[in-house]
């Protein structure tokens, strides 16, 4: 839960480099592409290594293309990789809605379909190996036909090729088809031709500490985060890509004693939660940009009666319905500037799915102690990628909200405290009882159209923020050099490929804010001494992140690398963009 | 315990002559009829004259916002089951803007009371159509939607499933008194149409008129009967008293999507490998 | 003029045995029966699986944002009449997000045509409960909302007034034609409701259940029996065909506040001097 | 409709002050104190003499307490002054809700009732003119009973003092009940009574130029300046303080062959809106904050489909339901900055009911212009006041959308052309087929998860706001000498206040933009040039303006002035606030 500060002291000695694999499947979606990546996940997770996997889909929901990179290693991993080292496709047609996600460099294993004639593309690049092909399809006059599973003979063949052994394959199927023993009984054969074939090349062999790790997506870690800070009412209502928060809670928050609602829309869901709040229960919901925007009456709401709510926001990109699967970080404007009125509200960002844990955490705990709404930034690409993770212990000391006793006094918003937070009345109590409102009161809670009592409570809600930035001031991660002369500022999921970029760009150090609103701008202005150069990164077409700064400090000769969403942003892209000779054209 | 002991000092700001004085009243009257502690109360509105309301008892209250006081109680009453909980509001609240969340609340089932001042009009911002404002009336005084039919609240409920349902009117103090006190003891989601006067937006002799056209189910009226409450709500007359009361145990009126027995799981192996767009 | 002249060259990208191909088959057809131009068609929708099919259409089709279809189609129906316009989505997008809507169009009674593709779950976001999902399927795969009863949509529909109502079955393409022939020839709001399978998210099977549980209402049933209708849906079956249609003239369903002769104008004098809050 | 730039040429010869009047006159509820001050303002521009009027109110719909205050005078006005000339009040303690909004000076002139003895609260000041007594009301025992009405006899009162005519009086009230003339007969024996009494003290006479007049509210010229525009379809849902602008429509807009909508909540306002417009229709819709939030998302379906709309905003008090007959500026962040994803909108503010009527024709042109959502911020205190205006006539040359014609070429959202707006295909035109999306979509309108789409889609729609930015560099107001060294940068109802300020202070002078979004930076740069000091001035709690500006610009050493709405700013609380020595502190 402490700031982890990545710094490497200027004159460290340089860490042995860490070993990783970043691999590729692509198919249709019939092939079960994903499933060959989960199990290879797992196999790694139970060796101790670590990795990460990400998916890709086309529009169908069955029948498009689909396709996983993972990337194992025996570092903790938070980026999938530039380059391929194992791209194995069914049919190479299937290959070109990837574009950007998959590239070969001179070493790559290509696998492919005996049969299949279809040319690479371009953008791919090229290996030198030979490419391995197999008979993965199955045709009957030249027309495929339901063969044998090809998603079990990639298996086979990657586990053959990494030097994994048939054992651990075995038992990932057996663990995830627990409820099924006959079906993984009936696809062996199928596995064991694949694997004990003589040709299969080898690649680099991952070993890893021996110590079994658990997978986890961003919104497992969300849902998880949540209940171990103390959740225990969740509304919610579906929508890609954060769904799977509310999927993980219905199986999981009831042991604990927490209730789950589906709720008709998303005002409704964040109504019930300032509702579940309202009675006392540390309450959440989450969603995703258009389910953001239909929140935003009620989130008003809950900072102006002072009722703490948990808001997970998993960034998807565009405004409108947009590009549902694909990743952005274009909410930011919204969390902090939306909604009428003025009223106070925090904001944190994700970095990757262990930091998810702790961030909800923190989110819970600024939301209790401050009694306002707290957002969380999700996106895209930390909430569906899954990521193998160290143990966790939940903490003992979570937030708790300060609740009144009659020594706190009779009014419920009192302006006199030396705090601009006032015990919380519990329904239930005795002798506790006053209104809460969307309308602006008096001290008691009751309606008033006073101007003076306008002024004094929107102090007194305000002077949360300065609370909030006081406690906050440390909650950024810098990584890098501290002598380094180039800077980046990012926030987000940048974390992950940003780590790796300062290991290999010495140069380079990185400010990444946890907290997004109230900014923690004095230990920004302290990391940024000395610089000679500094960029934003972000995925905003407008650089949101970037004029979000703008009107906090002075950001002249800072520049802007800004793009849309869709794809996340790889080293490789940083690395053109940051050499290309012109600033992004400021937008106004 | 006594009605006023559910008082809060706050002298209501309603119109003199204003519908809602009874129904704070007679609500009020019920909860002390059941001995409901102020503390253990929880009153929630969203945002008109009658939304009003929850501030003038004592209770744990929220006055939230317009048209969302359900899914807010909806919240509340999940999360701390032990609160009886009401929510009042207009027909403008609940039948307008907060119309899409009443089906869903009634198919929760949450053990909610939602009491429903209906007075026809948009009250706090000075009279404009509601769903229930009459043709006649929209037409005559140039409001908006001269086309559009009323909304019938009680049929669209009992529609959905609501297992108490019952119509009062705000002039008729013990009556309210006593289907406030049915529906607060009713264990599951019940519903109170109150027809209530607006003095100030709607012709004078209103709420008389809403009385002329009122009658009291007769005795012999069987509660449990989902097609004759259907019936009595569809004669364009108003029928006051329990209109539906769901036995223990019987099927919701909206019993078009019954349990059916034939009904296989899905293949779980298949879903794990589909894409979430 | 033929279905085919009103698709465009887009391929539908739902799963292969989707119900919603057929529905797409049979508008067109319905629409080519009734030789509207594309340029005269305008096909409006929300988000869902099933909201992809404006994309379908040769029209001024628009895919709008989930649950909005409605107000949007009512906006353009209302600026041009004179456009053939056309609503379609699914359960989620019009009966969960998108109810609130629903009696207020109907109420209005646009002359819209609205198709729901009830799968009774939510297929593009991957499998969640809709609020047609059936209690038993929802426990049974642990889905939100285990404890909801299921919404009754053709009753909420009959309820709140709609002229023209009816029921078919997405595997049967003449039948579904007919439904929709009819629906857009009514000069009001119309409403057909879809049976349509999720061959992903539903069980295998499902489509064939939904049609066990289905009836065709027979020759002699009177389509313009207000009663009869609502008796019609609320007996657990699906009935197919036109479950009712409002004679040219008569009173909504909804009729629970009808005109009053008796009604007096306000006293015009005494609102001009009223606050505005 | 050109910029009304009021500068004072450097040495202009000083122009003859304006005379005028203000007079603030409080009941109760049923006093009927709003008709007084109705029919004094129609009197006035009977006479060619201008004015404003603005009204307060208890929290009661009926048998609250009430009050209005108009200013009349020689001279176009859209401040209702600082100092109360007349002061007529039924009951002295209706006073004490009024606090800020009357001022007493030496020569004021204090009408109460005869037998009220309540004492006057000290905020009001004093005058040193003896109080003029009257028996208003009717008493029986000691308790007030019904009597004659108060409001003939105070209208009596004023028109004498004022030295206007009864007949004057009798021609105003028999206009105003046109339907009921019996009423004013019934009522014109108590006006006489009280105009014929001897002793009524006289005040300044002033004198119009004889030309009559309009009195119009701010939103009566935001619905008719929208029809004048070129407006057919309206829908809104009723909301203080914008309710009037739908009710003006309901009244007036079928006339000329336009439909409109009451919509069942805000989302569905716009979204009919949306969907009229789609069909090639002008349209738009009028709300308030709350309306405003919940409208969000499809501000930003309006802005990603490219369908022009016009949402006007008449701001209120506070977040949730705040203070909503109270006046603010602080929707402004929700205006620019609301909405999840990138979108681009732009965003008008209104100065005063003159100018309501051009900002209109303005947004309509924009809006058809450029295929996009146009915000149009008005508050409570420029929508709910009346003011005199001259005679309008209407211009021809209304905004009017590019139809599509097959010349055009066959895609919607083409990207080749010169310019980002393409020609709209109306429903209809034979050929014209597409689909329009939410979704993020190809060049024909198909739905794409590209991310080079999106990125090249986001370039197109936000070089909108380039356009924009061009046509609109000049949309700006400024007040006062060039030479003056002080600079005040406001926005929206500030102005009125602001044109008297400059006149009495002529060491300031003042920038007021039109437009906000994109704001017009050029002219800003400009005209701070040679300033010594500049303040922004503003109601926003959070300063929001203030901020804004920061993210564009350079503001060390600006000042801000930024406080809650309620109360409008008077010259006397600018004055002190300027006075004051030490900025107000900056929030984050
Ligand atoms: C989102 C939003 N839209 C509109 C309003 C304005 N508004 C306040 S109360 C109300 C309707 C009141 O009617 P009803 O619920 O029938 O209550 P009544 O005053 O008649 O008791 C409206 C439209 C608002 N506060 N918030
Ligand atoms: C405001 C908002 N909330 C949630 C979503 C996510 N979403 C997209 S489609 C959908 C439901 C689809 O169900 P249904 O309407 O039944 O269509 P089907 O896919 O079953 O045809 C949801 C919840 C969204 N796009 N926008
Ligand atoms: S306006 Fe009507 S509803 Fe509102 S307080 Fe007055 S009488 Fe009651
Ligand atoms: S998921 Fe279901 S509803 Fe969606 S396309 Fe596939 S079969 Fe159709
Ligand atoms: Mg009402
Ligand atoms: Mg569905």
């Amino acid at each position: 839960m402490e700031t982890r500060t990545e710094v490497l002291p200027a004159n460290a000695a340089p860490e042995t480099p860490m070993r990783s694999l970043v691999i590729a499947i692509a198919g249709s979606g019939g092939d079960g592409v994903a499933l060959i990546g989960d199990l290879l996940l797992k196999m790694a997770a139970h060796q101790g290594l670590y990795g990460m996997l990400v998916q890709s889909y086309g529009p169908q929901i069955r029948g498009g293309e689909s396709a996983v990179v993972l990337r194992i290693g025996d570092r903790e991993i938070c980026y999938e990789g530039d380059d391929t080292d194992v791209l194995v496709c069914f049919k190479v047609s299937d290959l070109k809605r990837f574009r950007g996600s998959v590239h070969l460099h001179d070493d790559s294993l290509l696998v492919l379909e005996e049969k299949d004639e279809g040319v690479l593309p371009d953008w791919l690049g090229a290996t030198k190996r030979p490419v391995f092909r197999h008979p993965f399809a199955t045709f009957d006059g030249g027309v495929e036909v339901a063969g044998e599973p090809k998603n079990m003979m990639a298996l086979a063949l990657v586990c053959r090729a990494l030097g994994w052994p048939e054992s651990l394959a075995q038992q990932a199927l057996a663990e995830r088809f627990s409820h099924k023993p006959a079906l993984v009984e009936r696809n062996m054969p199928t596995f064991r031709k694949a694997f004990n074939l003589e040709n299969v090349p080898a690649i680099t062999k991952l070993i890893g500490h021996g110590v079994p790790l658990v997978v986890e997506t961003g919104n497992e870690a969300v849902a998880r985060g949540a209940m171990a800070a103390g959740l225990r009412f969740f509304a919610g209502y579906p929508i890609t890509p954060s769904s799977e928060v509310m999927e993980t809670l219905i199986d999981e928050l009831p042991a604990v004693g927490g209730r789950i609602v589906q709720a008709e829309d998303e005002i409704s869901a964040l109504g019930m939660v300032v509702g579940a709040s309202f009675g006392g229960v540390p309450s959440m919901t989450a969603t995703s940009g258009p389910g953001l925007s239909l929140m935003t009456e009620m989130m008003g709401l809950s900072s102006m009666a002072e009722i703490p709510t948990v808001i997970v926001d998993c960034q998807r990109a565009g405004p409108a319905t947009g590009m549902p699967s694909r990743t952005e970080q274009s909410d930011l404007y919204h969390a902090i500037y939306g909604g009428h009125g003025d009223f106070p509200r925090a904001v944190l960002g994700v970095f990757d799915v262990v930091h998810a844990r702790d961030v909800m955490f923190r989110a819970f705990e600024l939301a209790e102690n401050y009694q306002l709404p707290v957002l969380v930034l999700s996106d895209a690409y930390v909430a569906q990628r899954r990521q193998i993770r160290d143990g966790v212990t939940d903490r003992r000391d979570k937030p708790r909200r300060w609740r009144w006793t009659p020594e706190d006094g009779p009014a419920r918003f009192q302006l006199s405290g030396d705090h601009p937070v006032n015990a919380f009345r519990v329904p239930g109590t005795p002798g506790g009882t006053y209104m809460a409102a969307g309308i602006e009161h008096t001290e008691d809670g009751n309606p008033t159209a006073d101007a003076g009592m306008h002024q004094k409570m929107s102090e007194k809600r305000f002077a949360k923020l300065e609370g909030i930035a006081d406690d906050t001031r440390t909650w950024a991660r810098t990584l890098g050099k501290a002598d380094a002369t180039r800077g980046i500022v990012a926030w987000g999921s940048s974390y992950g490929m940003l780590r790796e970029w300062v290991a290999g760009n010495p140069e380079y150090r990185v400010f990444l804010p946890e907290i997004l609103h109230p900014f923690p701008l004095e230990a920004f202005e302290e990391w940024r001494k000395g610089l000679a150069e500094t960029t934003t990164v972000e995925l905003s077409f407008q650089g949101q992140f970037h004029r979000y700064l703008c009107s906090l400090t002075d950001m002249t000769a800072v520049r802007s690398i800004a793009r849309s969403g869709g794809l996340p942003m790889s080293m490789r892209e940083l690395g053109s963009l940051l050499a290309a000779p012109a600033a992004k054209k400021e937008k106004a | 315990m006594k009605a006023k002991d559910l008082r809060t000092e706050l002298q209501p700001v309603w119109c003199t002559g204003c519908g809602d004085f009874g129904v704070l009243k007679g609500l009020t009257q019920a909860l002390a009829d059941l001995e409901v502690a102020p503390e253990k109360l929880a009153v929630i509105s969203g945002i008109g004259c009658s939304s009003r309301l929850p501030g003038y008892v004592k209770a744990y209250s929220f006055n939230t916002i317009h048209g969302r006081a359900l899914p807010i109680a909806t919240g509340l009453k999940t999360a701390r089951p032990e609160l009886t909980t009401v929510v009042v509001g207009g027909d403008g609240d609940g039948f307008s803007i907060g119309l899409g969340h009443l089906p869903h609340a009634i198919r929760r089932d949450v053990n909610l009371t939602y009491v429903v001042m209906d007075n026809g009009i948009y009250g706090l911002t000075k009279g404009q159509a509601s769903p229930t404002t009459e043709l006649e009336s929209k037409r005559s005084r140039g409001l908006g939607g001269s086309d559009e039919q009323p909304l019938n609240p009680v049929l669209l409920v009992l529609s959905s499933g609501c297992g108490f349902v019952a119509r009062t009117h705000a002039g008729n103090m013990p009556h309210m008194r006593e289907m406030f006190r049915q529906a607060i003891e009713y264990p599951g989601f019940s519903f109170v149409h109150v027809l209530a006067g607006c003095v100030t937006y709607q012709p004078r002799g209103y709420s008389d008129q809403l009385l002329q056209r009122s009658y009291e189910l007769p005795q012999e009226y069987d509660t449990t009967d989902a097609g004759a409450a259907i019936n009595a709500v569809r004669d364009g007359r108003f029928a006051l008293g329990v209109i539906y009361r769901r036995p223990l145990g019987a099927a919701a009126v909206a019993a078009g999507a019954t349990e059916d027995e034939d009904w296989t799981p899905p293949d779980a192996v298949l879903k794990q490998d589909l894409p979430t767009e």
